[in-house]
């Protein structure tokens, strides 16, 4: 298990890559050495006394000295990251949850919904080689992956193919794969869970995404509903989970 | 109390070490805390309520941040008091300081009951007996509303243990200070003041509130003054020590409670923010009072 | 109600104008307010706390701000119900919006008597009865603490005045939802919902509070999810319609109360920064609406 | 009685005159036409969320287009006021309260102690000539009055006389002036009051202060004891006092 600590991180780098869309890249070397794909980080998004939580964000990446976030200003704590500049340094608790069940020398297909692809530049430098399927409303919304193989379908058809993420996918490309990343807003991920027939569903692994108190266990306050009844914890258990762990109807319906 | 106030490190007879104490409910059972290593500057650790049954607790989700304070609708999660004997006091065996366990019921005898299955345990010092969830079986208030309810818990809980235990007052409603006397007369060690003030938020553009349960716990470093107060009030009016909880977010904010006559100070949503947020209160006590 | 909620003009049958009520305590009885011009957005003014004989009010300091928000210990300043009859209502009489009467009394029956005395004048509209001061013949806690004193009280001022009369809640002990029926049972044709939280400030090196009263009235913008939860949970229980009172600095606050089932909206302490507030909110509402 | 009104005010210049000690030029031409010596303004410190309340501060003079505050950061509230920036515009209500009652061509004699003395330069300039003494605790208390006859002490002698400012009362002054105006900290006001003969108290008044809310007379939060009994209100019924006016046994127990 990675060791969690609670760092002061220099902004390296800060820039707008799409509209509303956020990268920074931080320093810390420990991140490095301890960090897994799908893991997350809790970030203090301001020095002032409010908002009274952190605000969880994937690591897209990890670079030589850190490791680089990627998100969508939605509200105030994202506004408040936006304004991180150069120079600066962030309270960062990390690295938390547990990631992608990687297993060796497995073959990957990944599917991502929006800024949901975001953490799936850290998978695919780790895994080596993987297939990507991803869907957006828009070009605006297509997050930039470095990828031997990337599909792209907008809404709009501004960029790829047109239509949803579902239609890129196909029994060769499930069959091939011997694990299957699914990333996005709940409603794409259902939508791809009820698409792969049952026999490739035992390949899926979700990321999920709960509003969160803590990040690291205590609070229970992120709970996702899964099959067997009751709920795990998205901070500790997850964010990411086996597909048939989730239970998707009551998921659904927190309306998260 | 001589001011300005030196920072208190004993409680129950016991040696705490610091007087902040981690709330209940933000602290899980101190195993997290284990892993993180933030138990620095800890005085006691309350476990989240335990119940004689599991609970699943309440459907996502569970928080909302407010602009000024956080939302929580938890609803009692727990594994039920036999899994948490078997599986979770022997990890929390290794805390390097006292643990307090939070028991909650829906019925005056739970509590006791639930007590009366951890007296096989050694691991903990004592009780906070949490009587700010609604009385199931007896119209839904919350227990600690009514003195003679609290009585009868408290009286029921003293029966099955001779550890400490106190008492965690609701300020949702009764008079708190009839309630304390209430659970002290019971036998309580002492009185925890107080619990999470309702509050609720809802979006006005289609009348609904995020969180399902509506009414949920709201914390807040904006309500100290009110908890202050309360302290105030409880701490004259009754002779065992109280321990605050809600409000905190400086080191200058636990002294103020110390004056306003706390002996232990308890720090919860903070932690959301600032797992290691005891060492940095007790650095800044330190620092203020010259210690 | 249907959502997105619409801005409320009437109330009481009458034409407000507005949904924003400017709170007790915070508006004088209006005069101030005539030479300021600052009546725009103002649906109705509610005047400070009128007791039978003249009020000297607490020793100063009577205001302490906190970091989130303000203390206030003004002790019922006013010069007496015979003078405001005389003296002020009729200069209150230029208002160009309804007035209510805030009265308060230290005893059941000094409430139908302030109520009696101003029965003479035709300048305000009705009364809003301040149930949360301490009943001083009756031990101290506040009237609102005790559904059947709520009851007395409501029953007086019915019996002497046939104006519509609003009964002001504490939050500070007892149970709100049961107050406000027997508001409602005792003829009370409103319930404000609520008086202020019971706060305090203390210094922590030397052991002092500020305020000389110790315990204050605390109000601050981040105690609105406590109001929206308290609004929400008298609107369901009660037939007659709930005036908030406390929390709002923005337009959204009052759609967001209005939304939890509020009918009027009242605000105070926003008014110490901006004393154009009603306007200012309504302004806020109207673009937010899209009104 | 002058016009109160909220205006949007200009900050045309901001320096730190003495140490803690800021100098603010605003632009309202209104306020020119309607401001009298002794009256304040209410500010907004921050156009945030807190401080819940404005700041009560004394004009200190007008000028051309608009006046000049002159303030001591001791608090939150007025260190914002000191990071005030010229560009900036800031919410102020003015011009409140009851100022010094300037009857046409008397001779005035000015007490004040440390930053009691803002405000003593609009009332200098309305009535022409005026004697000053001025009390600080040292020279980087002595803020900067422009008068024809101005005699300062400090406490620790590093400008003028040594001692206090009521050694300076000599009763040639008092017998000369038609009216005293004092202004300070209240255990100063207080120790000028008893100082000064009974025979010439009639002449005297003094600028009270107030820990405030509203500042026009709508809260009762500013009481201040007066000898008659009860209390009078600092922003409106002051927060000049004839000196016989105030109840100084209660006002020191107030500990303001
Ligand atoms: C494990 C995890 C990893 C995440 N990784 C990323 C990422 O890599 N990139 C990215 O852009 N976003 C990511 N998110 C979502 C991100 O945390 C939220 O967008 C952010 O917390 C919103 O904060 P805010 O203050 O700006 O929004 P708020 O003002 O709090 O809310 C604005 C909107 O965001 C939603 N929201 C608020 N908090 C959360 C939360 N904790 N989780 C989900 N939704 C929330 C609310 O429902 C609301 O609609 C992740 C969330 C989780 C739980
Ligand atoms: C009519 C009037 C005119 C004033 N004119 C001036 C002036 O020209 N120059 C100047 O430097 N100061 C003046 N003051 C005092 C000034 O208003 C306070 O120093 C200021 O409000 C403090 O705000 P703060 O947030 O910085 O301090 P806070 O953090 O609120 O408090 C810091 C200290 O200031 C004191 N204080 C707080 N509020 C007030 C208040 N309203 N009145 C008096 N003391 C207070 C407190 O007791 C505390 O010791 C005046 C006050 C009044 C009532
Ligand atoms: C997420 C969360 C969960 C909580 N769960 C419990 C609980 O199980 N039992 C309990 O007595 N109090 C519970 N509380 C209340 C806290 O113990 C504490 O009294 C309260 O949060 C006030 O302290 P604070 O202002 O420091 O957060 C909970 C609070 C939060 C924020
Ligand atoms: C300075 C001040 C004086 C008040 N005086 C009274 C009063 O006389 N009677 C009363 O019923 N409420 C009084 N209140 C309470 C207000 O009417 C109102 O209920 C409370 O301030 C909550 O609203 P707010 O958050 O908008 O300030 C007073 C409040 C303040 C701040
Ligand atoms: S966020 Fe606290 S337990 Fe997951
Ligand atoms: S400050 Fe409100 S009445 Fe004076």
């Amino acid at each position: 298990m990675s060791v969690i600590r609670d760092y002061d991180c220099l902004v390296k780098h800060s820039e707008q890559v799409l509209p509303g869309v956020i990268r920074i890249v931080f320093e810390c070397m420990e991140m490095v050495s301890n960090a897994l794909p799908g893991q997350f980080v809790q970030i203090e998004p301001s020095t002032g006394t409010f908002p009274v939580t952190r605000r969880p964000i994937t690591i897209n990446r990890l670079t030589d000295d850190g490791f680089e976030l990627l998100f969508d200003v939605v509200g105030r704590g994202t506004e408040l990251m936006g304004e991180m500049r150069t120079g600066e340094t962030v309270r960062i608790l990390g690295p938390l949850g547990r990631g992608w069940m990687v297993h060796p020398d497995s073959t990957w297909l990944l599917v991502g919904g929006g800024l949901g692809a975001a953490g799936f530049q850290f998978l695919i430098d780790t895994v080596g080689s993987a297939k990507v399927l991803i869907g957006a409303s828009s070009s605006r919304r297509v997050i930039p992956l470095e990828s031997l193989s990337c599909t792209v379908a907008t809404e709009d058809g501004s960029t790829g193919e047109t239509g949803l993420v579902t239609a890129l996918i196909s029994r060769d490309l499930l069959e091939e794969a011997d694990s299957i990343a699914v990333c996005g807003p709940v409603a794409m991920m259902e939508a791809v869970w009820n698409t792969i027939p049952s026999m490739y569903r035992d390949k899926v692994q979700v990321s999920t995404e709960s509003r969160m108190g803590c990040g690291w266990g205590v609070c229970d306050g992120c709970s996702i509903p899964v099959s067997s009844g009751g709920y795990k914890k998205c901070c500790k258990d997850g964010p990411v989970f086996p597909g048939s762990d989730i239970d998707w109807k009551r998921w659904k319906e927190a309306g998260l | 109390m001589s001011y300005p106030p030196s920072i208190p490190r004993k409680f129950w007879g016991v040696d705490f070490n610091s007087p902040v104490m981690l709330a209940s409910g933000t602290a899980g059972f101190g195993e997290e805390l284990l892993d993180l290593q933030c138990l620095s500057g800890v005085g006691a650790v309350v476990s989240k309520a335990v119940t004689f049954k599991s609970r699943e607790g309440n459907p996502p989700p569970r928080l909302l941040e407010t602009p000024y304070g956080l939302l929580n609708s938890i609803g009692l999660a727990n594994p039920g008091v036999h899994h948490v004997l078997e599986h979770i006091l022997p990890v929390a065996a290794d805390l390097p300081c006292p643990l307090l366990i939070n028991v909650a019921g829906e019925s005056v005898e739970e509590f006791a009951s639930v007590v009366s299955v951890l007296e096989e345990s050694r691991v903990h010092l004592g009780y906070e007996i949490n009587v700010s969830c609604p009385n199931v079986a007896d119209g839904g208030a919350a227990f600690g509303v009514d003195p003679e309810v609290v009585l009868r818990v408290a009286q029921g809980v003293s029966r099955v243990t001779s550890r400490p235990f106190s008492v965690k007052l609701t300020p949702n409603g009764g008079d708190m200070v009839q309630s304390a006397r209430a659970a002290v007369e019971g036998g309580a060690s002492a009185v925890t003041v107080c619990n999470t003030f309702l509050g609720m938020q809802i979006d006005w553009e289609t009348g609904r509130s995020i969180l399902k349960r509506k009414v949920a716990g709201y914390t807040s470093p904006a309500l100290l003054p009110l908890v202050v107060a309360r302290v105030w009030q409880v701490s004259n009016a009754v002779s065992v020590p109280v321990i605050s909880s809600g409000g905190v977010s400086k080191g200058e904010d636990v002294l103020q409670l110390l004056a306003a006559g706390a002996r232990m100070v308890q720090v919860g949503t903070r932690l959301m923010r600032r797992p290691f947020a005891a060492g940095e209160l007790m650095a800044e006590m330190k620092k203020l009072t010259g210690e």
